[in-house]
C-alpha cells in the first residue's frame, strides 16, 4: 500500500511552501470538508436546559444566579468576565461564578458540583461544561470587553502576567514558551500568540470549543489545566487565583475582538 | 443526553440536501476510562433517511464512525415544506430521531 | 482535593486583602491554585536560578554580569559522557525524537521519557509533523562532526542556556529529562551520516 | 435548525421503526434485499478479508469520486465524500467506506434506492496514516476508488 516515492517529496515540498505560507495552512483542506457543522449545537440546548432545571436542596433554576449584568441576565454576560463581583469581593470567571450560584442559589454542596467539573475519558460532557458553553453562545457576535475597573481586576491582569512567564517544572516551560511568539506551530498544530491583540482575541474569543478528537466540548478552564499538564506542573484547579488570573491576562488582551465561541478545534 | 438529531434539508435544483448531526459517544469498546476500567461499546449501527414516509438512504455503521456522527446525502425531488426524518438505532438498543422541513 | 476546594473557597469568599496579597507573592498563588498529581509533584513549582532568571517577558532581559555568570556556571556543570563516546544508535534517536511523552501528571513513570524534538523541529526531512519554535536541524550532520561540534551539540542537548540563557529548549541532560545513553542516541540520530536527518527528501 | 429527541427506548420509537422497515419492504427488490448489516464484513479485521465479505475484488472506476484530506489534524474525526458520476456507473445500489489499519476495516456502508444521488458525506476514525477505499456495488459487480490520509499527532505528542 505504499505511495510512490515522488508523492511523499511532493507532500513534504507542499507542506514545506505552507509552512511559508501560513502556519496552519497544511489544515486548510480538513477544515474545509469538516463544514461548519459543529456539535457544540447540542451542548448548548443542553447548558440552557441546565440553566432553567431546578436542582438542589432549594429545588430552583439558577435564573436569579447575578452573571454581573443583574440576576438572569445571560446575553453579553460571558464577555464581561473575569470581573468583580460586590457579593462575594472577588474577582471570578465564568465557572466559579457558577459555582458560586449552585452553591448559593441552589444550595448545593460545593464538594459535589466541584468534584468533576471537566470531562474525563469517556465522559460526554458535565453540567459546567453545558452551561458555560450555552453562556458563551449567547455572548456570540459581542465585543469581548472585561471588566478592569475595579483596582482587584487590574490586580488579577498584573498577576496573570506574571505567571504567564513563570518558568518551572522539569522542562522549564511557561505558558511563554508556546504563546509570546507570532506564526509558530507546535507539531502542526498553530501556537497563538497570546501576549498580543491578535492571538489573545482569536483564542479567547473561540473558548469553549467542540474539540473534535475528543467529541466533547472543553472550557478554558480545561484548557489552562491540559497546558499545565504538558508543562509538567501539577495540575490546575477550576476557579483558583492562578486560573483567574491567566484567564484576566488573556481576556484583557483580547479586548475589542469578537466572541466567536463555541469554536470548533482539532 | 443521547437521542438528538440537527437536521438541515435545502432544495438545490433537482436535488434535496440533507445534513444530519446526531448526538452520539459511539464508544468503540477499546477504550478505557481514567480508572483504566474498559468503556463498553455503544455506537450507532443503523441509521435512515427518510423523505415522508419513503426511505432515501440507510446507513449500517461501524465504531468507526466519529463521535457525534455528521451524515450528508442527496436525494432527487422534494419540495419546500416536505418531511425529511432522521432515525436511528445503536447496539444497546437506543434510539433517536429528528424530523425538519425541507426549505 | 483540599486545595481544589480551597480554590473554590477563595474564589466565593476572599477578601479583598487575599487577593492583593497574592498578587505580591506568585508562589503562595501558586501554592494554593494548583495540586500535586501522580509524578506531578507540587514542588516542580519552585524555580531554580535559570528559571527565575528566565521568567521575564521576551526581549526584557539584560545581559548583564549576573546572566554572564549564570550562563558560565551552567557551561561548567555541563557533564560530558563518561567514556567520551557521544554517538550512540540513531534509530534508537529517532525513537526518542518522536516520543512526546514523559514526567507529565498522565505519564506512566515507569516508561522512558521522550525528547520531543519534533515538537520544536523540523529533522528528518520526510517526517511531516514538526514544529517551528525551534530552528529546522534537517541535514544537521553537514555542520560538521569534529570533536568540537560534538562536545557543542551534547552540551546544547545537556544544558542549552550554556550557550543561550533563557532559550526556550529543555535542559535534557541537566534536569535528568533523558538518560545519557538516550542523548547518545539522539545525537546519533542528529549527527549520523545514515540517520534520516541527513538523507535528502525521497 | 429543528431539533426533536427522544430519550431511552420509547415504544413510539419502536414502531416507527417498524413501519420504516415496512416501508422498505414494498421498494424494488434490488436496493432493499441487501438491507440487512453485512456482519461478516463488519466483523473483519483485515482489509482483504472484509473486502471479501462484500462481494468479488473490487475494480477501480473512474466514476467514483472520493475526497479525504491528504493530512488529517486528528485521527479521531476524518471526513470523508463518496459522490458517483451515474452516467459513467449506473446503477450503484451501496457505498462503503474502508479504512485499511483500523481493527474493523469497514466502517460505514450505505443502501441506496434508486432516486437517491451516490452522494454520501460523513466522519471516521483512522487509527493511523493509512489507505481509506470507498466500495460501489452495482448490478451485484463491486467498483473502488482509494485515498491516502496521514494522522498527525496532537499537540506535545501526548
Amino acid at each position: 500500500m505504499k505511495k510512490p516515492n515522488l508523492e511523499v517529496a511532493l507532500l513534504a515540498a507542499w507542506l514545506c511552501a505552507a509552512t511559508l505560507a501560513a502556519d496552519d495552512g497544511v489544515f486548510d483542506q480538513y477544515r474545509d470538508l469538516m463544514g461548519d457543522e459543529n456539535p457544540a449545537v447540542f451542548v448548548i440546548d443542553e447548558g440552557e436546559e441546565f440553566w432553567l432545571t431546578a436542582q438542589g436542596p432549594n429545588a430552583v433554576t439558577l435564573e436569579s444566579c447575578d452573571l454581573g449584568l443583574g440576576p438572569g441576565v445571560t446575553a453579553g454576560a460571558y464577555v464581561r468576565f473575569p470581573r468583580h463581583f460586590a457579593d462575594t469581593n472577588a474577582v471570578m470567571d465564568l465557572e466559579s461564578r457558577l459555582v458560586y450560584c449552585m452553591t448559593t442559589i441552589q444550595g448545593r454542596d460545593l464538594e459535589s458540583v466541584t468534584a468533576k467539573p471537566y470531562s474525563l475519558r469517556g465522559d460526554f460532557g458535565t453540567e459546567i461544561e453545558a452551561l458555560v458553553t450555552w453562556l458563551a453562545a449567547e455572548s456570540e457576535g459581542a465585543t469581548i470587553a472585561p471588566e478592569q475597573a475595579h483596582a482587584t481586576e487590574r490586580a488579577m491582569y498584573a498577576l496573570g502576567k506574571d505567571i504567564f512567564f513563570y518558568r518551572a517544572g522539569p522542562h522549564d516551560f511557561s505558558c511563554a514558551t508556546c504563546h509570546e511568539q507570532s506564526d509558530k506551530r507546535i507539531r502542526l498544530q498553530a501556537l497563538p500568540d497570546l501576549t498580543s491583540h491578535t492571538g489573545a482575541a482569536g483564542s479567547w474569543g473561540s473558548w469553549p470549543a467542540y474539540r473534535i478528537s475528543q467529541g466533547l466540548v472543553r472550557t478554558m478552564g480545561w484548557r489552562l489545566r491540559d497546558c499545565f499538564r504538558q508543562q509538567r506542573w501539577p495540575e490546575l484547579q477550576m476557579g483558583s487565583e492562578a486560573s483567574i488570573a491567566l484567564q484576566t491576562y488573556m481576556a484583557v488582551n483580547a479586548a475589542g475582538g469578537t466572541m466567536t465561541a463555541p469554536g470548533l478545534k482539532r | 443526553m443521547a437521542g438528538r438529531i440537527k437536521i438541515r434539508a435545502q432544495k438545490k435544483g433537482v436535488v434535496t440536501e440533507v445534513k444530519a448531526l446526531m448526538r452520539h459517544p459511539m464508544e468503540t469498546g477499546m477504550r478505557k476510562d481514567q480508572a483504566g476500567e474498559p468503556i463498553p461499546a455503544h455506537f450507532i449501527t443503523q441509521v435512515s433517511v427518510l423523505h415522508g414516509e419513503q426511505p432515501v438512504m440507510q446507513g449500517h455503521w461501524g465504531a468507526a464512525v466519529s463521535a457525534n456522527p455528521f451524515l450528508g446525502v442527496r436525494f432527487a425531488g422534494g419540495e419546500p415544506g416536505d418531511t425529511v426524518r432522521v432515525v436511528w438505532t445503536d447496539n444497546q438498543g437506543g434510539t433517536g430521531e429528528g424530523e425538519t422541513t425541507i426549505r | 482535593m483540599k486545595a481544589l476546594i480551597a480554590g473554590v473557597n477563595i474564589a466565593l469568599t476572599a477578601s479583598l486583602a487575599a487577593w492583593t496579597m497574592a498578587a505580591d507573592d506568585i508562589n503562595a498563588v501558586l501554592q494554593n491554585s494548583f495540586v500535586a498529581k501522580n509524578q506531578a509533584t507540587m514542588d516542580r513549582l519552585e524555580r531554580d536560578a535559570v528559571q527565575t532568571a528566565c521568567s521575564a517577558p521576551r526581549g526584557m532581559l539584560l545581559d548583564n554580569d549576573m546572566l554572564a555568570s549564570l550562563r558560565a556556571e551552567r557551561l561548567a556543570a555541563v557533564v560530558l559522557p563518561a567514556d567520551g563516546e557521544y554517538l550512540g544508535d540513531w534509530q534508537r534517536g529517532a525513537e526518542v525524537a518522536g516520543n512526546g511523552r514523559g514526567l507529565q501528571s498522565s505519564d506512566d513513570p515507569a516508561q522512558p521519557n521522550g525528547g520531543n524534538c519534533y515538537a520544536c523541529h523540523q529533522l528528518a526531512p520526510d517526517k511531516v509533523a514538526y514544529g517551528t519554535l525551534g530552528p529546522s536541524l534537517t541535514g544537521y550532520g553537514a555542520r560538521g562532526q569534529s570533536e568540537a561540534m560534538l562536545q557543542y551539540t551534547w552540551t546544547k542537548l545537556w544544558d542549552t542556556h550554556a550557550y543561550n540563557l533563557c532559550s526556550h529548549m529543555p535542559r535534557f541532560g541537566a534536569q535528568g529529562i533523558l538518560t545519557e545513553q538516550q542523548l547518545k542516541d539522539v545525537m546519533a540520530y542528529l549527527l549520523d551520516p545514515a540517520s534520516p536527518v541527513n538523507q535528502a527528501a525521497e | 435548525m429543528t431539533t426533536i429527541h427522544a430519550k431511552g427506548i420509547s415504544r413510539r420509537g419502536w414502531l416507527r421503526w417498524a413501519a420504516i422497515l415496512a416501508a422498505a419492504a414494498g421498494l424494488p427488490g434490488r436496493v432493499w434485499a441487501a438491507m440487512a448489516r453485512p456482519e461478516a464484513a463488519f466483523g473483519a479485521t483485515a482489509l482483504d478479508e472484509a473486502m471479501a465479505a462484500l462481494g468479488d475484488t473490487p475494480q477501480v472506476h473512474e466514476g467514483i469520486q472520493f475526497t479525504t484530506p491528504d493530512i488529517a489534524e486528528n485521527g479521531a474525526v476524518v471526513p470523508v465524500r463518496v459522490e458517483v458520476d451515474s452516467e459513467a456507473l449506473p446503477n450503484v445500489s451501496k457505498v462503503s467506506v474502508l479504512v485499511e489499519m483500523n481493527p474493523n476495516p469497514l466502517a460505514a456502508s450505505f443502501d441506496i434506492p434508486p432516486g437517491t444521488e451516490v452522494f454520501i458525506e460523513t466522519r471516521v476514525k483512522v487509527a493511523q496514516t493509512c489507505t481509506l477505499y470507498a466500495v460501489a456495488e452495482a448490478d451485484g459487480q463491486l467498483y473502488m476508488q482509494s485515498r491516502e490520509t496521514k494522522v498527525t499527532l496532537g499537540g506535545c505528542g501526548g
